[in-house]
């Protein structure tokens, strides 16, 4: 089975590189990029064909290494 | 015994060896014949590769072993030369010193950041692989002109990745140095040093012993990485070079820092015969390299290799270029003991073969033998080049009267003090960790060289990496001697005693003669220098091909040099941080002008002869500074360079936040040539007290004069200007980082 | 005082901590293995900088998960004095020891240099040897160090005087160029309600012995002698 | 209009990133994880409303800035 985490930064909170892309953006010459945010996106490869359980595991996995839930949202996908 | 009898398997899908086959892999139609003479037959495609690679300008050096071998190597402080992993130096106290400089400039030019970074990693290994700690890094870079539009991106990137690299692994980068130039637009150079300290008795080298002991593979498991990497950065750039990107490599910093602890824990038994990193053409280089150095044969099976993908064949694994991996000969008996190590650090560790008596490299691939080639020929009728060369002539020298002064003197000091190659570098260094490990004691910018402490003892040594590549250029001769000569300056401008040093060669295309004048030259000027001044090469790296459709770099043999100071504490910077004391210029000043910073930036030109070096006078010079700062007699001392005088006593002033006036001498020939000439083998030193050191300067025959005071926050020149240190800095610091922020 | 220094795969520091800590106490820290949940009981646990685990992911944030971390909470919620600097103080946050995160640099950039850093207060077992307001000057290396938290934790660590120290310019002015990352509040350490718990960016470890690079840091280590022997 | 670009590392470079990622979460008690690959996203807030058009901004901008086409692949997704 293949899975994908996305975790993002909670409003709120300030988000150093995407400020910095949005800004090297517009001096690239890209004036209409407004606010950026940056986050990241892990894929796994995981043993065993039950979605719901894998989700139940996979959200396991955010809360103790995945995402820094002070800070961080994620929200998981299951791939097929 | 595996012999010609049983010729290989040729695999599935496996390509007939047409010509183009053979071109591709960079072997010359002759190359090609002395290959089916030595196999008496066709070869596979592995055993092609295999050849392609170990007899690539990379890992042969073909075009230049003529010219290296001029070069002194010998001293009696020196316990292992050229032609190991790292050169070895005696440091006393049952210590060595183990250092190595090498370029990783193709690579960068395509993607900045891995490249630069697998360029530390790389250069890290073959220094630890020797039983070194690496206590210090350094970097030597040439960038293009600022205003061409790659510039920015491959300056940030290559820092980054050095950055990246270095701080990881948790070893200081004390210096290095940055120019730039229109003649590396298309091909940078980064050039990485790494310097380690380890117990004399205990260095191991690559050399084989003890026929049916075991292959190992620790590391990393192995990927498609950087697969013909050696040819690649042994083959002029074009514009379709950017399709060859699937070759870079990507590094892993923190799987280096395990495989060195992992390494060094190994090494403090006794489990190990022989070890050699894994870097240019990977398994291929380091297996073949410790069997030939032994006079032995090896059998590897290549399908124990840890791999990282699946599908893999022979002809990938030979000639993967995945970082951080090493190759040991153990002892027997000792495969446990060694598996127990690299599992607690988490590294892939693999028995993959065996020593063998038959002088042949065995491959078997499943139990089919898959490659066969005899060890001994392939290095001994390995292709030697003595390519035609034509040597450069002496350009005229620049007649002071063909250069006005400059109309506004305080502008023109503001000027080179903001030109990109004087700038401060602090824009740099300071995204290098040079404080870890506690041992810095000069930081970069605060000395001529950086001074790290030998852990655990009170001695440190000196490091630095210089070349001037305009002077090599206008004259490959004298700026070679030019280069090791600015290298001993720099370390004995911090007291220590200068011991060796490591090259890096940097040049064009070989098969152009001029190109091989170049190298030629440099390498005779170098030769005499180290000579002269008792300062033998223990290793070094060549880079040929640095161009790009047709245009060459600036010829570049970069300099990186090991000095030893006994006591650390007696150790001087270039700081001056207090007022009243004497400024005392040691040296000739003749106010040369020819390919001087000052010509360049503020005239325009880039002519003339460069400054002459006298190597005597060098030593003379350099010995009598260095018994000075011996006998306490110097508070700070900054070799004169780029820019001269002026801009000496400017970084002095800038680095320690005290100002300082000077006054032309009524004799001098010319204010110009006195304030910004580049004559060679001169210091300027801040002391207490002028008297006894002019004094014993006069004794001992070398030129000294008082030439001013410092003191205040203004720098002046009597009677022609005055800078207030804020504006000086700001000149000095605010061009890189300005640089670097500014849109695209 | 006896110290136990922990050490990841990754951590580089350790050696400079170590010796730091032998220098003033005369005694080596016993250094302990991140896969070791138990160690024999020390009077300070130390958390060195370094790279664990190369900072990926998110600086500190397998580190936190070892068995050795879990042992040393246990232990922090007993009392035993933690000190965690650099990729330590990413370590331990992550383990929840202390409020906040450390994000990337406001100029995305690992930074090292000297910084001057304002003592909050001179009364902690960590700090007893300065004085309050002092201003110490010791090097700073990382690329993560930018210390957020949100606002309602924020005001708590101001109101409890959690705050170790501060960047600030060498005349003690805080913020502006002073601040080398973006940190909130200029802050450079922070402490857990008790204050038995130390989290800093700076490296006091290198800033012990005059000829590299300063010795302000050595009070630090001096004033847990003090405390804790 | 909002955007969303994915960036992931090319098939067969190495991802030092998502290898520790996998093997923490082996040791945390994970065995079913197998392969793991970390990537990252950016979204971005855009002026304007021409879909095709932003769509072919944002190539640009990811050639330019975003990825870094040597050693990752990127995908675009307008969202609003
Ligand atoms: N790429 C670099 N990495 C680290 N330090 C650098 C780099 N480039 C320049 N520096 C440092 O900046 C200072 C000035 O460099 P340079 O002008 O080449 O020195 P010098 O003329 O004394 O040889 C030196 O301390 C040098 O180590
Ligand atoms: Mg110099």
């Amino acid at each position: 089975m293949k899975a994908r985490v996305h975790v993002t930064l909670k409003n709120g909170v300030l988000d150093p590189q995407g400020k910095a892309i949005g800004h090297s953006l517009n001096r690239l010459g890209f004036p209409e990029v407004g606010e950026v945010r940056q986050g990241k996106f892990i894929e796994l490869e995981l043993a065993g064909t039950d979605a719901a359980a894998a989700r139940t595991r996979l959200d396991e996995m955010c809360r103790k290494l995945l995402a820094n839930t002070v800070i961080e949202n994620y929200s998981i996908e299951i791939l097929s | 015994m595996s012999s010609e009898r049983n010729p290989p398997v040729k695999l599935p899908n496996e390509p007939a060896i047409t010509p183009a086959i053979v071109a591709e892999h960079g072997l010359a139609p002759d190359e090609y014949q002395r290959l089916l003479r030595i196999m008496g037959r066709d070869p596979t495609l592995v055993e092609l590769g295999i050849f392609s690679a170990m007899w690539s300008e990379h890992c042969s050096y073909k075009s230049s072993k003529v010219w290296l071998k001029k070069l002194p190597t010998e001293a009696p402080w020196v316990i292992q030369g050229p032609g190991e992993n790292a050169g070895v130096i005696d440091i006393g106290d049952g210590e060595a010193c183990v250092f190595k400089m090498e370029s990783h400039n193709h690579p960068s030019y395509i993607e900045p950041y891995q490249g630069a970074a697998t360029g530390v990693g790389g250069i890290l290994r073959d220094v630890f692989t020797m039983g070194a700690r690496p206590i210090a890094n350094l970097n030597a870079l040439r960038f293009g002109d600022p205003a061409h539009p790659k510039t920015r991106h491959l300056v940030s990137g290559v820092v980054a990745g050095i950055a990246g690299y270095g701080n990881c692994m948790g070893i200081p980068t004390v210096g290095g140095e940055t120019n730039f130039h229109a003649a590396y637009n298309g091909n940078i150079l980064v050039n990485a040093m790494t310097v380690g300290v380890a117990q004399a008795d205990r260095i191991f080298y690559a050399r084989a012993t003890g026929v049916g002991n075991p292959l190992v593979y620790v590391g990393s498991k192995t990927g498609r990485d950087g697969i013909h990497g050696a040819t690649m950065s042994s083959t002029e750039f074009s514009e379709d070079s950017e399709s060859k990107r699937p070759t870079v490599q990507v590094g892993d910093p923190f799987v280096e820092k395990l495989l060195l602890e992992a390494c060094l824990e190994l090494m403090a038994t006794d489990a190990i015969v022989a070890i050699q990193d894994m870097g240019a053409a990977g398994l291929t280089s380091s297996s073949f390299e410790m069997a030939a150095k032994g006079d032995l044969g090896v059998e590897v099976e290549l399908d124990r290799v840890p791999m990282r993908e699946t599908g893999m064949n022979p002809y990938e694994l030979m000639l993967s270029e995945s970082q951080e991996r090493m190759l040991i000969v153990l002892k027997p008996g000792r495969e446990e003991l060694a598996r127990k190590i690299f599992e607690k650090w988490e590294l892939d560790f693999a028995v993959i073969g065996r020593l063998t008596d038959s002088g042949r490299m065995v491959l078997r691939w499943h139990g089919d033998v898959v490659g066969n080639i005899p060890i001994p020929p392939l290095v001994t009728e390995a292709p030697m080049y003595k390519r035609p060369w034509t040597p450069t002539p002496l350009p005229a020298q620049v007649q002071s009267a063909s250069v006005s002064d400059p109309k506004d003197w305080k502008a023109s000091l503001l000027r080179l003090m903001s030109c990109p190659d004087l700038a401060s570098k602090a824009w740099i260094w300071k995204q290098y960790d040079h404080l870890i490990m506690g041992n810095t004691a000069i930081r970069p910018q605060d000395g001529d060289a950086a001074l790290v402490r030998v852990p655990g003892s009170q001695k440190a040594l000196a490091l630095t990496s210089d070349c001037t590549p305009r002077y090599v250029q206008a004259h490959p001769e004298t700026g070679g001697r030019q280069a090791v000569a600015e290298a001993w300056r720099n370390i004995t401008a911090t007291g220590a005693l200068p011991l060796a040093i490591t090259d890096n060669m940097n040049f064009g295309n070989p098969q152009k003669p001029e190109i091989m004048g170049q190298f030629a030259g440099a390498i005779t000027g170098m030769a005499e220098a180290c000579r002269a001044l008792d300062f033998p090469v223990v290793s070094g790296n060549v880079s040929l091909y640095n161009e790009t459709e047709g245009r060459p770099i600036l010829p570049t043999p970069t300099i990186g040099a090991v000095g030893l100071l006994q006591d650390v504490a007696r150790g001087v910077g270039a700081r001056l941080t207090q007022g009243g004391l004497a400024l005392v210029l040691i040296g000739r000043t003749t106010g040369w002008l020819g390919q001087s910073l000052a010509l360049r930036e503020l005239h325009g030109r880039e002519d003339g002869a460069p400054p002459p070096v006298d190597l005597a006078l060098e030593r003379r010079n350099g010995d009598f500074v260095r018994s000075r700062i011996a006998a306490r007699d110097v508070v700070a001392c900054h070799d004169l360079s780029d820019g001269g005088l002026l801009v000496a006593l400017a970084e002095m002033c800038v680095a320690g936040g005290t100002g300082a006036t000077i006054e032309v001498p009524p004799d001098a020939a010319m204010r110009q040539g006195w304030l910004y000439g580049e004559d060679q083998a001169r210091y300027l030193i801040a002391t207490r007290d002028a008297a006894p050191l002019l004094e014993a300067a006069h004794a001992a025959g070398v030129e000294a004069r008082r030439i001013g005071v410092s003191g205040g926050d203004t720098l002046a020149v009597r009677g022609l200007l005055e800078i207030g240190l804020a504006e000086l800095r700001s000149a000095h610091e605010e061009w890189l980082p300005a640089y670097m922020n500014a849109a695209a | 005082m006896k110290a136990a220094v922990l050490v990841f795969p990754g951590s580089n520091r350790e050696g400079d901590i170590a010796r730091a800590i032998e220098l003033v106490t005369a005694r080596k820290p016993q250094m302990v293995w991140h896969g070791d949940g138990d160690f024999d009981a020390a009077d300070l646990i130390v958390v060195p900088g370094g790279f664990s685990y190369g900072d990926y992911l998110r600086c500190g944030a397998m580190a936190a998960q070892s068995p050795v971390m879990a042992e040393v909470k246990r232990r922090a919620a007993r009392g035993v004095p933690v000190l965690g600097v650099c990729n330590g103080f990413q370590i331990i946050t992550e383990a929840g020891l202390l409020p906040g995160v450390l994000m990337r640099n406001r100029q995305l950039k690992f930074i090292c240099g000297d910084v001057h850093l304002r003592v909050e207060t001179g009364q902690s077992l960590f700090t007893n040897r300065y004085q309050s307001g002092q201003v110490i000057r010791v090097p700073v290396a990382h690329a993560e160090g930018n210390y957020f938290a949100d606002a309602e934790t924020l005001r708590r660590l101001e109101d409890r005087g959690q705050v170790a120290f501060r960047y600030c310019a060498p005349d003690g002015t805080r913020g502006g160029t002073g601040n080398p990352n973006g940190s909130i509040n200029d802050i450079a350490g922070v402490f857990n309600e008790g204050k038995t718990v130390l989290g800093m960016m700076p490296h006091p470890e290198n800033a012990i012995e005059p000829l590299f690079g300063g010795g302000d840091g050595r009070g630090l280590f001096e004033g847990l002698v003090e405390a804790l022997s």
